[in-house]
């Protein structure tokens, strides 16, 4: 910390400041007494800011919940927005603590450009979205269509290899944003709208006319959706990720932001353990002991955060799917907490 | 930092007013902070590389691209590599800013006379086109006109011109012309087929033709070429037609040196390279295929097409450079004194040759340092393709390469690079351009 | 003379002066002379009316007649969305007719405030862009009423605003590096203010100051060693605000109008000083500092911006060594910057080649020192020349601040495209696009009518 | 007042100096024979005839409301030598642009040549090809060269051949005294030189009528000398010129006839003598107290 103290003497006046390379993250994080997420853009129920300009949505809740847990005020933190070409630029250079951004866990990501995935807060996969009108059932009918699809993710190097591997022909639509996608979609100026099936869906639900498009079987592509840190600080691993499996385990122990206080008297010892009024599991995390009781307080479970966010009540209106708890017929699971 | 150090007020030996020696000074100050700080660049970025394990070096352009490259003027398949995929966004770039700067250019000129048009409402019509759109951000203009052709017809409802124009919200398109015969699918072509389309459907497709010298030419568009077996008449005609053109107008200027009687020149020069090639490939019998798009599946096949997307890039940049381009030939033409118009007249030139032979080329000196200037700014103004996905060098080099390989530095050098030598061929025509004309004066 | 002077020629004077035939003045005359004064002129004015008729209506009809305009929950749901602007058509579906106007009344905050209010903070940027419109009256016209009072304030007012719009606390140090500008510079640009004597020697040690901290930091960097923080100890350290204090709304909450002004303003303040200093370099008769000044010119003007910004976003955090990083907007704003002061640069060269040779001999015969002879006699004259070329190139900035939204700030078309990716507002990206159209169109126009309006003024004032 | 119904010449492309040849010849055999005082003899040589060249009759020109010239009423005989005086703002450079066209008239009659002015854009042209005009700031064509500018309208108006042009143009830069500085381009070039220039640019079209507005006015006091002499030596050769100048000296040396302008009307018009010894009208007494002092 000492160290650059002094190139920080000329440079707070221009805006320059330390991430202070000795310290660990999550010494920081406290010091600063703010988290620093990264999101995107702005992709609907998963971050977007509303109109009173307050970021919500499904990753922002991983965010908050850190958050919570870390500082004890999941108000704490501070967005900073990132396109997908320079997310990676932005953890990297310590920028921000954490990106919790519709990042998709793959290993060149995790292995090779350093990153560490700390969980898995949507289980997505690309599909494929067309008109009903085009009398298409199949994802292999489509030889020859022109397809939409986002730039800079993984979406468009899936599907060069789906048609490759079909031997099919197609020709992209390049966008930049989901809104992009959808003006393009709906004007016809592509036959197909190719993208994670939970954005598809998002975007079916505000047509005018949902009735008339539908999803197609064919999932091509596994995308694993989660928050990730920077290689090399094992505890700030640790903590986004228990701060996020503190969620799905409140889901599963039936812990709510509503019964959260009564919980604390519950008789069940993991969810004393997860509550802290046993073990101390805080503070081997370097946190204080009700680290997981302001999680689920302030932020919710994670199937709360789901149904406010993007369940079947909002406008984005996603099945649970395989996001579904696993004793609930799902895939979403969680490590014991012991 | 030069002036602390140039103005200091030390007292001192004489040397230290000597200004030679304070020159080198400064310079070798100067030189030496720039070399300092290059070299905490150069090792800072050595250092974080190494740390994130981002290999340097270009050899990743040797390496598959994985994506494909479409909506352009060139397809690579994702098989390919980065170095093709580049070159497919060059190939892009170069022709959306060449027909952006002819467009602009034409338009440009248009509105800049009409500007300066007699007639009010016609002259008041061009100012708010240039004011309007010379002062919305350019990128906005590029979304706009992609709004606005994406909501033309679908492809199954697009609007035909004699069943040989189609225009729909993804493609415009026309016949495509193939010269000379084109021979049965060799082996390789069949196996290109095959490969691309799948064996099941390549036998289908050659049952329903009759035979695989029967295949739509449509369909094996990708592996024919324009220029088939005997289409060798088609060049050298041209050939033949523009030396004849030249060797004509040297014959007429040396006729009207001498008689005084001057010929219709440039219908005259048009009429021929355009005709007589034509003639000429008649005349040989070379066989001429036109190819004319066809609605198969999803989308037109065959034929020549220009992707809406570049459209939209087309459209935006050349009428937003154009306002620039018409304010630019307005104050070329007001620049020449009117009394050289009225010389002009009192000559009895006619309001043409009046224009032919004095305003234009005394304008022209006006006009053309600022006119390469916006060509230039259009070619890096194109750079904005990548909004509405045209896949130029930003959207492939520097977009998806970059993202998809982690090689920032490399990526964006190579870029940078494309734009440095656009803007250094534009100078140094600039140069020879203002060497060429320069006025002489006492 | 018999045959010359004829007796009507011989004319005492005094004709009458007549009214001109009717069918050339009045409205008729007008018309015939401006719309239809020949074949092609009538043939021109025709099409032009086609071309009217054609184009308006259609626009009038979205944009006003059947457009939505205020925020009213049309349809009962309990929220205003785009929902509110859906009328039934003819096949029974609800579909949008006109533009939905309610987007921007809904959204107005974040369009011009970005995320600034969302502590309810609001107030300050506000009161910046009042004190912006005062500070740049008595800069653009002479004849303001307590012009000398507001032209002080003008100098004071960035200082103000990045107190205003940032807040938050200082250390030392940096407070000297910024509000040490003020003092060092006040001396230079009025010449009778009382103390300017001691003023002067700040003006004269500041650039030492600045050098001395640029050295202490490499020290720092290197060997860890910072003479400024052993000298000073705990006051080094100390952070304190150098106005009264204002609770800090960091960067990332900046964003709409507001960011585009900023990013405008701080590129137009920056880029002009940065620009005379490159165009003076390039013209210098030290070939080092020239090939400087010509590469670094020539490189950012051969590039697109775009490139730039996303060498800002992916290759600047390389740059420095890990742990310390450059704010965002910092970063975007060094680029705008560099970007406008290269063409400023090239901008000021033309004013400098357009002054007589003789002037500079005049300078070096009154024997004064290069920078004096530039200060007084030779930048005076050659930025007077070139000032609507400066005002141009201010415009191109302005536009040029659209781009940001690459690398992700949210200036106004940023937050624009923000608010029509939420799912209460989504496809009126149109209403969106043209909003922000309007708006950059009212900043620019009047910026260059102004141009135009100072161009006039200029030019007679050298006639006189 | 002859009418003039001359038809138009034979074809002029091939000849060089006819023209000039046939007004010399015809020099000796006319003779002003009726000129008042001897000082205003013109010098020999400067024939009027009874051919008109150009004929104005009440033509009324407006700016907008402005009126700026008044039912005027001018012949111009053939080998007459007109010079037109007053005050600026008078009307007097309209006037004469009016007679090529580079001014619209909007009442009232213009014909020059027996060719009426209307809006005949052939008519325009043969008017224009006839008369030659020198303008106060030359016009000259700054990216040719001398030459170049000489034989411009020749090559391109009487399509002469490229050397004959060059021929011609030549022999009148000679006659204008600059034939060395054929290769150079007007602004090397001074002022008179240039303003010699562009008399031997009018006068290679051959012209039939010369206008020339203020040709002196931009020019230094020695300049004006070699342009005036120039201008004397082209009178003596019998054009048909109309000169818009405050020069009194040369109108005493060669006009016919002076015309005083003002308020867009002819105020008066008499032989030189006549005209600067015993003015007419208190205006006219005025200006030329102001200027002759």
């Amino acid at each position: 910390m000492k160290m650059k103290v002094g190139t920080l003497v000329f440079g707070a006046a221009i805006g320059l400041t330390a991430a202070a390379a000795n310290a660990t993250t999550l010494e920081d994080v406290v010091a600063r007494g703010e988290l620093i997420c990264g999101v995107s853009t702005g992709v609907a129920g998963f971050a977007a800011p509303d109109d009173q300009g307050n970021w919500s949505g499904v990753d922002i809740d991983v965010c908050r919940a850190v958050a919570a847990a870390v500082l004890g005020d999941a108000s704490k933190v501070k967005y900073v927005p990132t396109t997908s070409k320079e997310r990676f630029t932005a953890l990297q250079s310590g920028e921000v603590d954490m990106l919790s951004r519709v990042t998709t866990w793959t290993f060149s990501r995790d292995v090779g450009l350093g990153f560490e995935f700390v969980g898995v807060n949507y289980y997505d996969g690309q599909g494929f979205m067309v008109p009903k009108a085009l009398g298409v059932t199949s994802a292999l009918q489509l030889d020859g269509a022109t397809v939409c699809v986002q730039t800079g993710t993984t979406t468009e190097l899936n599907l060069a290899d789906y048609f490759r591997a079909n031997n099919m022909e197609y020709s992209a639509v390049n966008v930049e944003t989901a809104d992009e996608s959808r003006e393009n979609y709906l004007s016809g100026a592509c036959d197909v709208y190719t993208t994670d099936s939970s954005a598809l869906a998002a975007a079916r639900s505000t047509f005018d006319d949902p009735s008339a498009h539908q999803i197609l079987p064919e999932i091509i592509s596994k995308e694993p959706l989660g928050p990730l840190v920077r290689h090399g600080d094992a505890q700030w691993g640790d903590i986004v990720r228990w701060s996020f499996n503190a969620m799905v385990v409140a889901e599963e122990k039936g812990v709510t932001q509503g019964n959260v206080d009564d919980m604390k008297g519950s008789n069940d010892p993991e969810i004393q353990r997860l509550l802290g009024t046993d073990g101390d599991m805080g503070k081997q995390l370097g946190l204080s002991a009700d680290w997981a009781y302001q999680v689920i307080s302030q932020v919710g479970n994670y199937g709360e955060s789901f149904e406010r966010h993007i369940g079947v009540n909002t406008p984005i209106g996603l099945e649970r799917g395989l996001n579904q708890l696993w004793t609930k017929g799902g895939i979403l699971y969680s490590p014991p907490m012991r | 930092m030069s002036v602390s150090s140039t103005t200091g007020e030390t007292s001192g030996g004489s040397w230290l007013y000597d200004p030679k020696v304070r020159s080198i000074f400064a310079q070798v100050v100067v030189v030496g902070s720039v070399v300092a700080l290059f070299y905490f660049i150069i090792h800072n970025t050595a250092v974080n590389l190494e740390k994130r394990g981002i290999a340097s070096g270009f050899d990743f352009l040797w390496e598959p691209a994985r994506y494909d490259v479409t909506g352009g003027f060139l397809n690579v398949r994702s098989t390919q590599t980065h170095w093709d995929a580049f070159m497919a966004g060059l190939l892009n770039t170069f022709i959306v800013a060449v027909f952006g700067c002819l467009a602009a250019t034409f338009l440009g000129v248009v509105m800049g006379v009409l500007r300066l048009s007699k007639n009010w409402l016609v002259s008041k019509l061009a100012a708010v086109y240039v004011e309007t759109l010379r002062n919305v951000p350019v990128l906005l203009q590029i979304l706009f006109w992609y709004g606005v052709f994406i909501l033309m017809p679908k492809p199954k409802q697009s609007l035909a011109l004699f069943d040989m124009f189609y225009f729909n919200n993804r493609q415009f398109l026309g016949p495509k012309v193939f010269f000379g015969d084109t021979p049965a699918l060799s082996a390789a072509e069949q196996e290109a087929m095959i490969h691309r389309m799948g064996e099941v459907k390549y036998n289908k497709l050659v049952e329903a033709s009759g035979g695989v010298e029967n295949v739509p030419a449509a369909l094996a568009e990708s592996v024919k070429p324009v220029f088939g077996t005997g289409s060798w008449i088609l060049p050298v005609s041209l050939i033949i037609a523009i030396v004849g053109v030249v060797l004509f107008r040297r014959w007429a200027k040396k006729r009207q040196e001498n008689s005084g009687e001057q010929l219709p020149v440039f219908w005259i020069s048009a009429g021929t390279i355009v005709l007589f090639p034509i003639l000429c490939v008649l005349l040989s019998g070379t066989a001429v295929n036109v190819q004319y798009p066809e609605l198969i599946g999803f989308n037109f096949v065959g034929g020549a097409s220009i992707p809406v997307a570049f459209m939209a890039l087309w459209f935006a940049l050349s009428t937003y450079t154009a306002t620039f381009v018409a304010e630019i030939v307005r104050a070329g033409i007001l620049a020449v004194n009117y009394g050289q118009t009225e010389a002009s007249f009192a000559l009895g030139l006619r309001s043409g040759q009046a224009m032919r032979l004095n305003i234009l080329p005394q304008a022209l000196r006006v006009i053309v340092p600022p006119l390469t200037s916006q060509y230039l700014n259009l070619t890096k103004n194109s750079s904005l393709a990548l909004v509405v996905g045209y896949p130029d060098v930003v959207g492939t080099i520097g977009g998806i390469t970059l993202n998809q390989t982690g090689q920032a530095v490399e990526c964006i050098v190579i870029t940078m690079a494309v734009y440095l030598f656009f803007s250094l061929v534009i100078s140094m025509f600039m140069n020879w351009y203002n060497k060429r004309i320069a006025l002489v004066e006492r | 003379m018999s045959d010359t002077l004829r007796p009507e020629d011989q004319l005492g004077g005094g004709l009458p002066e007549r009214a001109p035939p009717p069918s050339t003045v009045g409205i008729q005359g007008w018309m015939r002379e401006n719309l239809f004064s020949g074949p092609i002129n009538s043939i021109g004015t025709i099409v032009a009316i086609g071309i009217i008729v054609w184009l308006l209506p259609g626009i009038l009809e979205w944009a006003i007649f059947d457009a939505t305009f205020v925020g009213v929950d049309a349809n009962g749901d309990g929220s205003i969305t785009r929902k509110d602007c859906l009328v039934e058509n003819a096949a029974g579906l609800m579909t949008l007719e006109g533009a939905c106007w309610v987007l921007v009344y809904v959204r107005w905050e974040q369009l011009i405030y970005g995320f600034y209010g969302s502590d309810g903070s609001i107030w300050r940027p506000t009161i910046a862009f009042v004190g912006l419109l005062l500070a740049i009256a008595p800069l653009l016209f002479d004849k303001v009423p307590f012009r000398r009072a507001l032209l002080w304030f003008a100098f004071a007012f960035p200082f103000i605003a990045v107190w205003l719009l940032g807040g938050g606390e200082w250390k030392l140090s940096s407070v000297l590096v910024f509000y040490g500008l003020i003092v060092a510079i006040l001396p230079l640009l009025f010449d009778k203010m009382p103390g300017r004597e001691i003023l002067l020697w700040v003006t004269k040690i500041y650039p030492l100051f600045i050098a001395f901290l640029l050295f202490d930091a490499i020290l720092d960097t290197l060997l860890g060693f910072s003479i400024w923080n052993t000298l000073l100890g705990p006051l080094a350290v100390w952070e304190f605000s150098p106005l009264p204090a204002l609770a800090e709304v960091s960067t990332h909450k900046w964003g709409g109008l507001m960011l585009t002004i900023v990013i405008g303003m701080v590129g137009i303040v920056l880029s002009l000083p940065i620009g005379v200093v490159l165009a003076l370099g390039r013209r210098s008769t030290m070939p080092a500092v020239r090939l400087l000044c010509v590469i670094f010119i020539e490189f950012v003007r051969g590039v697109p911006l775009i490139t730039l910004l996303f060498m800002a976003s992916n290759m600047l955090p390389l740059f420095f060594p890990e742990g310390i990083e450059l704010d965002k907007l910092v970063r975007a704003l060094v680029v705008v910057v560099a970007f406008s002061a290269a063409y400023m640069a090239e901008v000021v060269r033309g004013g400098l080649q357009a002054i007589p040779k003789g002037q500079y001999e005049a300078a070096d015969a009154m024997a004064l020192t290069y920078w004096k002879s530039m200060y007084l006699i030779i930048l005076p004259q050659a930025l007077k020349i070139v000032i609507p070329g400066i005002v141009n190139s201010f415009i191109g900035l302005f536009k040029d601040t659209t781009l940001v939204l690459i690398i992700g700030l949210f200036d106004i078309l940023g937050m624009a495209k923000a608010a029509v990716t939420h799912a209460n507002w989504i496809g009126l990206a149109r209403e969106a696009y043209v909003f922000v159209g309007v708006v950059y169109f009212i900043f620019c126009f009047s910026m260059s009518r102004y141009s135009i309006w100072l161009e006039e003024k200029l030019n007679t004032g050298h006639k006189r | 007042m002859a009418k003039s119904t001359r038809k138009t010449t034979t074809s002029r492309s091939s000849a060089t100096t006819r023209s000039q040849a046939a007004a010399k010849k015809a020099a000796p055999k006319a003779k002003a024979s009726n000129g008042g005082s001897a000082a205003t003899v013109p010098a020999a040589g400067m024939a009027v005839t009874d051919e008109v060249a150009i004929q104005v009759s009440s033509m009324n020109k407006w700016y907008g409301d402005f009126h700026v010239l008044r039912d005027i009423n001018l012949t111009v005989n053939r080998g007459e030598r007109i010079v037109v005086c007053g005050p600026s703002g008078s009307g007097k450079s309209t006037l004469i642009r009016c007679m090529n066209r580079l001014e619209e008239h909007q009442e009232g009659q213009i014909i020059v040549d027996g060719i009426e002015l209307t809006n005949d854009l052939k008519k325009i042209d043969e008017v224009r090809r006839e008369v030659g005009m020198v303008f106060q700031h030359f016009n000259l064509f700054p990216h040719l060269t001398i030459l170049e500018n000489c034989t411009l309208a020749p090559i391109w108006v009487r399509k002469m051949p490229k050397r004959e042009a060059e021929e011609v143009a030549m022999e009148f830069l000679t006659k204008v005294k600059i034939p060395e500085q054929a290769g150079k381009f007007p602004g090397q070039l001074s002022g008179g030189q240039q303003q010699r220039v562009a008399i031997a640019r009018s006068l290679c079209m051959n012209p039939r009528i010369m206008l020339f507005d203020e040709p002196t006015s931009a020019l230094d006091p020695e300049m004006i000398k070699e342009v005036l002499d120039v201008m004397v030596d082209l009178a003596e050769s019998g054009m048909t010129m109309i000169c818009v100048t405050h020069e009194m000296g040369f109108a005493r040396k060669v006009a016919n006839r002076v015309i005083f302008m003002d308020e867009g009307q002819i105020i008066e018009q008499n032989e030189p003598g006549e005209f600067f010894d015993n003015p007419r009208s208190d205006r006219t007494k005025l200006f030329l107290s102001q200027i002759l002092h």
